[in-house]
């Protein structure tokens, strides 16, 4: 068992992938020689050289595409987009292409395929740069989307993704690069669709994934304090979503709250709390709440930005009014 | 016409065009019948380029095309009981009976697919050729689009990456003049000429009559050969017309009438079978047979498709996920 | 009062807005000469002529991105793009560009604009152009999305997208364009964010929009021969959203369904079915069921598309078992 | 330089590209304090680019600019107050605090903003050129953007419609050969001469010295008023480099110190200055003053931004909708 940061993790199972296969390859945006703009793949060019490790011409289309057309050609291709705002650019190719090729073809295709990109605000990039998109492609039967939120299950979630035969976005927080944890020496892996209990409790089940997930831990012990026990639940992965886990939890807790930092309206949250609304409808005590990013453009202001974004004591304040109902 | 073809070859030739014509005209009945649905795009005017250069390929090279995509699969010799099944929607269609007339699908022909978002498909053949070239195979990527899909950003990017990367793709661009009902003056800054973008990607490109089936071969030829042998990506436009609309929907009102007649002196059809004759490569006797044996085999398409069944509700779900 | 059809309606509300504001034109891929790809444009192009009524070249990029710069400078684009699939090459441009314009700026820039596209399956068109994404453009604060199901809202939202001084996603659902109806000859308008009661009842509450709203309709009224009153509610434009119409009615009646064609997983059904959860708890006797597509790439095949659709029959047998617990 | 100016001009010009160098330098220590946040892109390097091309523009003219926007916001005459104040995210900021560094804003200079997504401000540009074209207004847009933007299906896209619609734009390619940590000659297909895809739109193109401020405003010049007087796009590529890292978290080892320290030598602001002194058009103690009067400025900037207030948390959801 050793320490590793998110950012070893995810490096650690991309020289996985491409020490096990040959035919895997990275290519994004200065992922090479620049060593990539959150620096995951630092020292990548220099261990596996320009033929498995391409730096992209900044055209997110036709890198996302290749990606694409090269798995259907027998590759195994990484892409890295800088972050999930500019996969609006390549949303064509991932939507209406790495999601279709294997139905349309009735199976004759297949595109195993892994996108990584960066997800989330809170780092002072305001509006056009602090998104939270995971949750359409969510919506897209065809893909999978993980969503780590901790390097335990950045090389878990990792090691799965390179399993599959389907194209999977890999969604990793901008503020979760530097955040240790313990990461086994001997092979685990985390399965895709599996979501965990990350802190038990019996008052309240709070449903969270990614950056949110230390938020709400944060929460649970200031709670704790204060007598509620909270038990966190870790989603992991959105697409194949494990919603039993958070069922049953809700099933002893009577009482649930969702924390994600998207946008309230139409974000993914609302599919865990109308899940767990139809599936533990007997058994709530008060209604799912849901606390999400504030509507707005993400503003620069570091005083807007972090009003803007959800925080522990949203949460506990949210979740103490719930109680006293 | 410099070129000569022998005369099972030129034979061949003319059998994969009348194919094309009379299938599509088939279609075209059986869209009205209401078995096809959808958007139905045909290729009638336009079959010398995709037999031309698709007969210039090697068995495993890969095919990439668009929507209008049922003359470029019978080029590459898909079956045609399949193609209509495909069409109608049944189990037994090369694509399952899931992606229709856009989406047509066949891998043990390198045919790697239909694709109907316009320009989508030139991304997925650089990346194509980006394996050929990895794993060091001996194979090219043929990619079909037409001059609407050059405005898109998707050529500009795919042009910059296969050329920067000196990947083995053949862009062939089918210039029927219109994208839609949008003629080419009003939606490209230089108009006709469309080969010359090329110059920017630093792509050697050259503009061919895509009515004769002749000159697609005689310049598709070389060009194929050398980005087979690591030249590099080519791009050749084909200007050719299409006879009818742009789907089965098209009120057809922006096209003059008298442009389109004359395209249809042009035909590339009855242009191969005068060249043919005048040649005395085959004579009218072998036109006959042909004809006969293609009717049969569009009858019998359409005879197939119709009695295949259409796909189980239960299988849906198959082919999602691993 | 007068019958137009859904196409007419939308027809009428464009002429309106080009008649009443010099600066408002129309951009898209051949609304010009050959008069849309369904017909809503015809005849514009020869009574307003080239200046205002621009044939575009196929590059959905840069056609949301002009209009949107054009609206900067003064104008009142009104955009087609040909359908929603499609917009997932223009996404940048809406996402980031136009919805986030007025805000980041502080408010000393505008974005007036209308983009109308085609929503919707049902048409043989297979995976890439049978898809709703609405959803998501509802997900983002600065935009505005409404989504007409008859004659009458198609116009009279039309007319009130005319005033927005901010962007809008006007969705036209392709099955509805010959559906006809009752149309006022004086003006009127319907205002964005008020959903609207089409059928009266009081046992369950139909929460809808768009194209589902007549499948919703056509339910209710085989549900009345079984003796099952549905209500039925339009939501009409999905941002702003008002769910108070829809928990009102839900307060009465005790429970919901939320129906729409776009896939379950993270859809808008999902939004609806937590704000009725969140607003009318304390009324609801059995849990809130939404009815989506099925959660596959539209398939071509008529067989498997209609199944995979939600269709009256679908929705009946959902509310009839509800009714039953 | 055939150009020359007159002393006010030269002074005026040299003020400006020192103010750049000033600010920018500032800016980089308030980012290492703190109290800037975020990306911040350093103009230093490429200031004769701004002042050459910005100061040959009419007042009501607009600009379109990407994340690296101080040193065209600051040619503009943004009041560098405001500036300052919004890279710290101050409500008194030319956005109010909300847009940062990557988005200042100033519709009363015509300064449309800066814009983060790569190549996503060019069909910005060709849109209010297309405002300016419908309104018969007498403006022209002027949009910079990078050699790497050139590689985004944006260039194509834009320049195309641009040049279809002769619409009023001037293109400045500010090519400091980065994109990022990448060259452009592994990212794009022809490397140098970028200006020569101008050609496949029919756009008139140039390529200057970029490090000479009396090159841009000479080639500058003549190319606005053409744009202006109806003859439709142009296109200027500005040969430059930035002196700094790409952004302030740029690890900064894909450069070859060498060539660093080369393209120093090349300096825009001293080169300006040993013409002006040689030409004896201003002397040593009028840049002492304006040296002064410009760090003076600058330590304003920072004054006025601290004791600037943050917007308040009940302000955020004002601006979204009418
Ligand atoms: C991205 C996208 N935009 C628009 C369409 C609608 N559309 C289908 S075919 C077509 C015209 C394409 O013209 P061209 O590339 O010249 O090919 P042709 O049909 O002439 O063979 C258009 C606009 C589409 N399918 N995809
Ligand atoms: C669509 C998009 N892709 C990637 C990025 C990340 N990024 C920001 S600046 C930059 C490099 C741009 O280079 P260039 O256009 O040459 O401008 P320069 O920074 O050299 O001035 C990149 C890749 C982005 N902001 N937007
Ligand atoms: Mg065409
Ligand atoms: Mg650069």
């Amino acid at each position: 068992m050793g320490k590793l940061t998110v950012r070893e993790s995810i490096s650690k199972g991309l020289y996985e992938a491409m020490d096990s296969n040959e035919r895997c390859y990275l290519l994004g945006e200065d992922i090479g020689e620049y060593g990539g703009a959150y620096a995951v793949t630092k020292g990548f060019l220099d261990k596996y050289g320009e033929k498995r490790v391409r730096d992209m011409p900044i055209a997110e289309s036709v890198i996302a595409g290749a990606a694409v057309g090269s798995a259907m050609g027998g590759l195994f291709p990484i892409v890295e987009i800088m972050t999930i705002n500019f996969t609006l650019l390549a949303m064509d190719q991932i939507v209406n292409h790495a999601a279709k090729m294997r139905y349309m073809s009735n199976g004759q295709i297949q595109v195993p395929m892994i996108l990584r990109t960066v997800t989330g605000g809170g780092g002072g990039l305001a509006a056009t740069h602090s998104q939270n998109f995971e949750g359409w492609y969510a919506n897209v039967p065809g893909l999978k989307v993980v969503t780590p939120s901790n390097p335990y299950d950045a090389l878990g979630l990792m090691r799965s993704c390179i399993e599959s035969k389907d194209p999977v976005i890999y969604v990793e927080h901008c503020l979760l690069y530097s955040v240790t944890g313990d990461v086994p020496e001997e092979y685990y892996n985390v399965p895709l669709g599996k979501s965990v209990v990350c802190r038990e409790g019996q008052d309240v089940t709070i449903v969270t994934y990614g950056g949110m997930v230390s938020v709400c831990l944060e929460a649970a012990d200031k709670l704790s304090e204060q007598g509620i026990e909270a038990e966190v639940i870790d989603l992991r992965s959105l697409r194949p979503l494990d919603i039993e886990t958070s069922v049953k939890s809700v099933c002893k807790t009577g009482r649930a709250v969702v924390v994600e930092e998207n946008w309230k309206t139409g974000g993914f949250g609302a599919e865990i709390s109308s899940s767990l609304q139809e599936n533990a409808f007997d058994y709530l005590e008060s209604p799912i709440i849901r606390i999400s990013g504030e509507e707005v453009p993400m503003p620069y202001s570091r005083k807007l930005e972090s009003a803007a974004i959800p925080d522990a004591s949203k949460v506990t304040i949210t979740i103490k009014a719930m109680m006293e109902i | 016409m410099p070129i000569t073809l022998d005369k099972q070859k030129a034979l061949e030739t003319y059998e994969l065009m009348k194919l094309i014509r009379l299938f599509e005209e088939e279609c075209a009945s059986q869209y009205m019948r209401g078995l096809i649905r959808g958007f139905l795009h045909l290729y009638i005017g336009e079959e010398a380029v995709a037999v031309g250069a698709i007969s210039s390929l090697n068995e495993d090279d890969y095919i990439v095309s668009h929507y209008r995509d049922h003359g470029h699969a019978l080029a590459r010799k898909l079956d045609p009981n399949g193609i209509m099944a495909e069409l109608m929607g049944k189990s037994t269609g090369v694509s399952g009976g899931r992606g229709g007339s856009m989406h047509l699908f066949d891998v043990s022909k390198g045919f790697m697919g239909g694709y109907a978002i316009v320009g989508g498909q030139l991304p997925i053949a650089v990346g194509l050729a980006t394996s050929i070239d990895y794993l060091s195979e001996d194979r090219v990527v043929m990619c079909f689009f037409g001059d609407g899909a050059v405005n898109e950003g998707y050529f500009h990017e795919s042009l910059n990456l296969a050329s920067l990367w000196k990947l083995p793709v053949v862009f062939v661009l089918e210039n029927n003049l219109y994208g839609m009902g949008s003629h080419i003056d009003r939606t490209h800054a230089t108009g006709h000429n469309l080969y010359l973008s090329a110059d920017e990607y630093n792509i050697p490109a050259t503009q061919i009559d895509g009515m004769d089936v002749l000159a697609v071969m005689e310049t598709a030829q070389p060009l194929i050969e050398r980005t087979r042998s690591g030249g590099g990506p080519v791009l050749i436009e084909a200007n050719t017309y299409r006879f009818v609309g742009h789907s089965m929907a098209d009120p057809g009102n922006y096209r003059n009438i008298l442009e389109i007649e004359e395209w249809k002196t042009k035909d590339p059809i009855s242009k191969f079978v005068e060249h043919a004759l005048s040649q005395n490569i085959f004579g009218l006797d072998d036109i006959a047979v042909i004809d006969e044996s293609v009717k049969q085999v569009v009858r019998d398409a359409v005879e197939f498709a119709e009695q295949s069944e259409d796909p189980e509700v239960e299988s849906m779900y198959r082919e999602i996920h691993g």
